[in-house]
């Protein structure tokens, strides 16, 4: 105790200089913590032109640029084939939104998936073609949904250009869930966030790419790509049904216990005293 | 009027517990053999003791400065009960966070 | 006391006190004028979203052209929900009722500490005011939604932080209200006023400030982390610094969904004090009911996890929380059974207080009906997102909350400013109210099942019918609504005297004088017997 | 806390109330810090090695000084209240005082090490730190919030503590009329039972 007291007495001197050191040292400090953190998701390009020239290979192959095939509205999704998590419920949505939506795929709008991992070839593409066009319920021409690869850089400019911002984490990558509208002449129109899209929505952006408008972002709740299964849901749902039917079991047994528990008599009143 | 009256007699029956110097000052020097129990529990005796350590002294620890310094010993059981269920709850919040987590 | 009471120039509380004029009410610590500040307040808060509801149905009647550009309606809509529920819905029952009623009906002077009282309120309008300057400042209004869900809170260059800042002040007022008010129920309580003698809308009030005092924290820490990411960039939900955004919404919900129950407890409560009187007859069930309120406080606490389902959580939380979730069924289950129960052989008058009560249970069982049927439907239809989510929501924050809120306000209103509104109008009022409120949100779960997509500013050709349908209700609800508070308040300046106890009411409020005068009780009473205790001769 | 001027009705004191509370507001605090223990509990069982790791870097010797520090500071507020209750006012007076000094030099010694810190630029986006694998920039992001909002207590209960001191020797709390005192004292306990939860969780991770 004495030890620390007197320790305490030549502390006490300094501390009178340093409590407004600190204040001082708060400033720079603020200053310091102040830099822009690595990014991942979307910055959003609204307005501006998606990468028209950059060089992608189709589904044979053959290089194309996104100037070659956009001519009419358009919806760009990006994703990487091998994709674990978010990427399967997303290209089905979007799928789902194909089906129902009251445009007609190929002529009212196209679908462009652009994969952004440099490793994925036009043949996984190809195959991925074919299985989502496998999907529609109408007649849908493969062109109407195109899939392409290419390599980092060019893949790179296309995901910048709209502000896509992916990052690799071991052998899979952390990316945003998105789609984007781009007009007939490539202008970024329209972001929808999340994995899964409403067809009147999509329809609605649609037609707002195809006048050439640009409308701000709804709702902005990012959907990563992190585990995501769809099978846990269903245990959950079903879960949860059983827990429904034992609630409801119990409110049927105690309004059946009112009905019984009144007619025994009158003599409620003193029935449910304390 | 008159629960005022009977509040102020309360209060000053509920003050007069007077804790004696030496008991804080016992508590004072178990709070120090603790933690210096619990550096030592890492360093010196054995690296798979530190994380029991933490969990068992630090507790405990918590808890005497709970019980004596804030005079949680000697105030009613209602005052005693809130405290727990308080810890209890921000335990439960943690495990249930927990059962997401462990089972991903 | 009566003969003062008896006096015609006699007003209570409202003419008391050392100051005259704004002052006498911006600085009284009297828990009646602190009720009345958030009264006036929430209802100015009130009109003005209603006004922004409006003009959003307005710019639903055209498909063809936008009357407000698209940025301008999200800002719209985003203004209305964030007025709504943090300055009406959150606090609106507890706030005003809560802070005017809960010392009288324990028979106590005054809250137990007035001072923070008054302070609560000047961090709720502070709070206020900082979300909307949040709206209208800087880079724009927050696009994150009412959530602020990391990873994308840490990134916006919209205006997140003061928003963010506004919700902590809003909380830190939610959470010295709840301090005072479980303090004083402890503290309190006139002689012989045991635990089980408390009237049941205390006790709905004293559940749900255990909430706030417990969970209102965990979002306050969570809302100063994303601040201290924004300005430092500490990491701790930033993915790329190996954060984990599923821990923020965690944190999240731990707070928002017990708010839901902040939200509807009180409304309860109001609804079990108004029904036995309406009915002469003691509520059925008490301590059920009192203890279904700690229930569903303790329960709702535990089941945050069902909003975070399609988010990436593992499975055995997903079974834990949907088990626990269906716990909370059960008390507030058990609370409608005993409503009805008392209602039951009961001698019923329908008076403009019941009419609005009934009308709590109608619509507020709706929203949950069409809340189970959002979890069975899910799985076939895609609701999320839609019109569904938007008219579920409105039946049971406006139809349940909303509802228990003007419920009370024609309930008590006579206590509280000694006058009587006209009840014929008061009916006429419901007629809009009713038929424009089915509409309205009616019309938004049938075009939500259609697949309408909330939030957009306009719609496609298809769902226009319903658009008109829902807007046209939109207007009839606006003008019920109006009719509602004008006869209020001409009644303020122009009702009749109300006298002391115009419902033939049981409980402790109704044994003072209309207004009360400025501590409550001459003499504090001593209670002798529990509460609800309805005679011939009080029922006349 | 007493009610307003000019009533008719005498205003009372409600110990038990006030204390109560304080007790209710301390709740508050706990889980606020709880927050921030059920976070570090999940980062740290997901990144054992790096928070490990993490906490080699932090200087312990300071860590575990400001431990005896707060423990210390802790018994003279206790010391205190009893000193006032047997009616030593002086005894009381200068417990406070101590009790405050050793709270500046809690701070001082925060700051000493936090500059050591930021020096090796170890901080939110700092150079080193950038450099380091994921789990320890989430273990630092951790150590400043956590230190950070606990120096903000300390700073909040030193303030208090003062006024306290204040009161006491312009002899409005007495040894009859001492719930000021008291309510002071619990919240700076609290604020020592916090960081002797931070001590092992930052300072002995490694």
């Amino acid at each position: 105790m004495r030890g620390s007291l007197e320790k305490l007495m030549i502390q006490s001197k300094i501390m009178t200089h340093l409590i407004f050191l600190l204040a001082l040292a708060f400033s720079p400090l603020v200053h310091a913590f102040q830099q822009a953190p690595a990014e991942v998701g979307v910055k959003e390009k609204l307005g501006s032109s998606v990468a028209l020239d950059s060089v992608l290979r189709d589904e044979q192959g053959k290089p194309v640029t996104l100037r070659g095939l956009i001519q009419k509205p358009t919806i760009l999704t990006l994703n990487y084939f091998r994709c674990a998590g978010i990427c399967t419920p997303l290209l089905n949505s979007v799928a789902d939104v194909i089906n129902q939506v009251g445009l007609e795929p190929g002529k009212d709008f196209q679908v462009i998936t652009v994969s952004f991992d440099p490793s994925d070839t036009p043949e996984i593409a190809e195959q991925k073609q074919i299985n989502y066009l496998k999907l529609m319920k109408r007649p849908v021409a493969p062109a109407a949904w195109r899939f392409l690869t290419g390599d980092a850089v060019n893949t790179k400019r296309v995901s910048d250009s709209v502000g896509f911002h992916f990052r690799a984490d071991k052998d899979q990558f952390v990316h945003p869930g998105v789609i984007i509208m781009l007009t007939p002449a490539g202008t970024v129109s329209h972001y929808l966030y999340g994995i899964s899209f409403l067809p009147a929505e999509v329809q609605m952006s649609l037609q707002e790419a195809a006048a050439g408008q640009v409308s701000p972002t709804i709702s902005r709740f990012l959907a990563f790509c992190y585990s995501y299964d769809p099978e846990s849901r269903r245990y959950v749902l079903s879960a949860t049904r059983l827990a429904g039917i034992a609630v409801l079991v119990f409110a049927a047994a105690f309004i059946l216990f009112l009905y019984l528990g009144r007619s025994r008599g009158s003599k409620d009143k003193t029935g449910f005293t304390e | 009027m008159s629960t005022s009256v009977e509040h102020q007699a309360e209060g000053a029956g509920e003050h007069g517990h007077v804790v004696p110097y030496a008991t804080f000052v016992r508590v004072w020097l178990i709070l120090l053999f603790l933690t210096g129990l619990l550096i030592l529990a890492g360093t010196k005796f054995h690296e798979s003791l530190s994380v029991p350590a933490l969990l068992t002294l630090t507790p405990l620890k918590a808890g005497l400065v709970f019980f004596y310094f804030m005079h949680l010993k000697y105030e009613k059981p209602f005052l005693k009960l809130i405290v727990l269920i308080v810890l209890a709850t921000l335990t439960l919040l943690i495990g249930l966070i927990f059962l997401d987590l462990s089972f991903r | 006391m009566t003969s003062s009471a008896e006096t015609a120039t006699y007003r209570g509380f409202l003419d008391e006190g050392g100051r005259k004029g704004l002052l006498a009410w911006l600085l009284s610590t009297d828990h009646k004028r602190v009720g009345i500040l958030y009264l006036g307040a929430m209802v100015f808060l009130f009109f003005v979203a209603v006004a922004i509801g409006v003009l959003m149905r307005i710019e639903q009647l055209v498909t063809t052209t936008a009357i407000f550009p698209p940025a301008m309606y999200n800002a719209l809509f985003t203004v209305h929900g964030v007025i709504m529920i943090f300055m009406f819905v959150l606090p609106g029952l507890a706030a005003v009722f809560g802070n005017f009623m809960l010392p009288i009906m324990i028979g106590a002077r005054d809250v137990a500490f007035p001072r923070l009282n008054l302070l609560s309120w000047y961090f709720f309008i502070a709070g206020a005011l900082l979300a909307v300057m949040s709206l209208f400042l800087g880079n724009g209004p927050p696009d994150t939604g009412w959530t602020f869900y990391a990873p994308f809170s840490l990134r916006t260059g919209t205006n997140v932080p003061l928003a963010v800042f506004a919700a902590f002040v809003l909380g830190f007022s939610s959470i010295l209200t709840g301090i005072n008010f479980i303090t004083t129920v402890h503290r309190l309580r006139a002689p012989g006023m045991g635990w089980h003698r408390m009237p049941l809308f205390v006790w709905s009030l004293y559940a749900t400030s255990w909430v706030q005092v417990l969970a209102t924290p965990v979002i306050g820490i969570t809302l100063l982390l994303v601040i201290a990411e924004r300005f430092f960039g500490i990491g701790v939900f930033d993915p790329a610094k190996g954060g984990d955004p599923i821990l923020y919404q965690h944190l999240f919900w731990i707070y928002s969904h017990p708010a839901v129950y902040i939200m509807i407890l009180p409304a309860m409560g109001a609804i079990t004090e108004i029904i036995p009187t309406f009915a002469h007859r003691t509520i059925f069930g008490y301590k059920a009911i009192a203890y279904s309120s700690l229930a569903i406080a303790a329960l709702g606490s535990l089941v945050w996890g069902h909003h975070m389902f399609t988010s990436g959580m593992g499975e055995a939380a997903n079974i834990a929380f949907s088990l626990i979730t269906f716990l909370v069924a059960v008390p507030s289950a058990i609370k409608v059974f005993n409503w009805t129960s008392t209602l039951y052989k009961g001698a019923i008058v329908l008076r403009p207080p019941m009419v609005y009560a009934l009308t709590f249970i109608f619509l507020f069982s709706i929203g949950g009906l069409t809340g189970l049927m959002q979890g069975a439907l899910n799985l076939n239809t895609h609701l999320h997102d839609t019109y569904f989510i938007v008219g579920h929501f409105h039946y049971v924050m406006f139809g349940g909350t909303g509802m228990g809120f003007f419920a009370a306000l024609l309930y008590w209103f006579p206590k509280m400013f000694g006058k009587m509104y006209n009840e014929k109008v008061a009916f006429i009022a419901w007629a809009p109210i009713f038929v424009g409120f089915n509409m309205l949100y009616g019309g938004m779960l049938i075009l939500g099942y259609a697949g309408m997509p909330r939030r957009y500013y306009t719609h496609l050709p298809q769902y226009h019918t319903g658009h008109v349908i829902a807007s046209v209700g939109g207007f009839i609800l606006a003008a019920g609504l109006l009719l509602f508070f004008a006869n209020l308040f001409v009644a303020l300046f122009k009702g009749k005297k109300a006298g002391q106890n115009p419902w033939g009411g049981v409980t402790l409020e109704w044994q003072v004088p209309a207004p009360p005068p400025l501590e409550n009780f001459d003499v504090i009473p001593e209670i002798k017997s529990r509460p609800y205790i309805f005679n011939p001769e009080a029922a006349k | 806390m007493s009610s307003v001027h000019a009533q008719p009705h005498p205003a009372h004191k409600d110990y038990e109330g006030a204390k109560l509370g304080m007790w209710l507001f301390l709740f508050t605090e706990i889980l606020l810090f709880g927050g921030l223990f059920l976070l570090y509990s999940a980062y740290r069982a997901r990144y054992p090695l790096e928070f490990h790791h993490g906490g080699q870097h932090l200087n312990t010797f300071i860590g575990v000084a400001n431990t005896f520090i707060l423990l210390t500071s802790s018994l003279t507020v206790a010391l205190a209240i009893s000193a006032l209750q047997k009616g030593n006012r002086k005894l009381t007076l200068t417990c406070l005082g101590i009790t405050i000094l050793f709270g500046l030099m809690f701070l001082m010694n925060k700051y000493i090490e936090w500059s050591e810190e930021i020096a090796k630029g170890l901080y939110p986006n700092g150079p080193e730190l950038l450099k380091l694998p994921n789990g320890e920039k989430i273990f630092y992001g951790l150590y400043y919030a956590m230190t950070g909002l606990h120096g903000l207590h300390v700073v909040a209960g030193i303030i208090a503590l003062a006024i306290v001191w204040n009161f006491v020797r312009r002899n409005s709390v007495t040894p009859t009329d001492f719930n000021k005192l008291e309510n002071t004292g619990l919240y700076w306990h609290l604020v020592d039972v916090i960081w002797i939860f931070l001590l092992p969780l930052l300072y002995l991770a490694a």
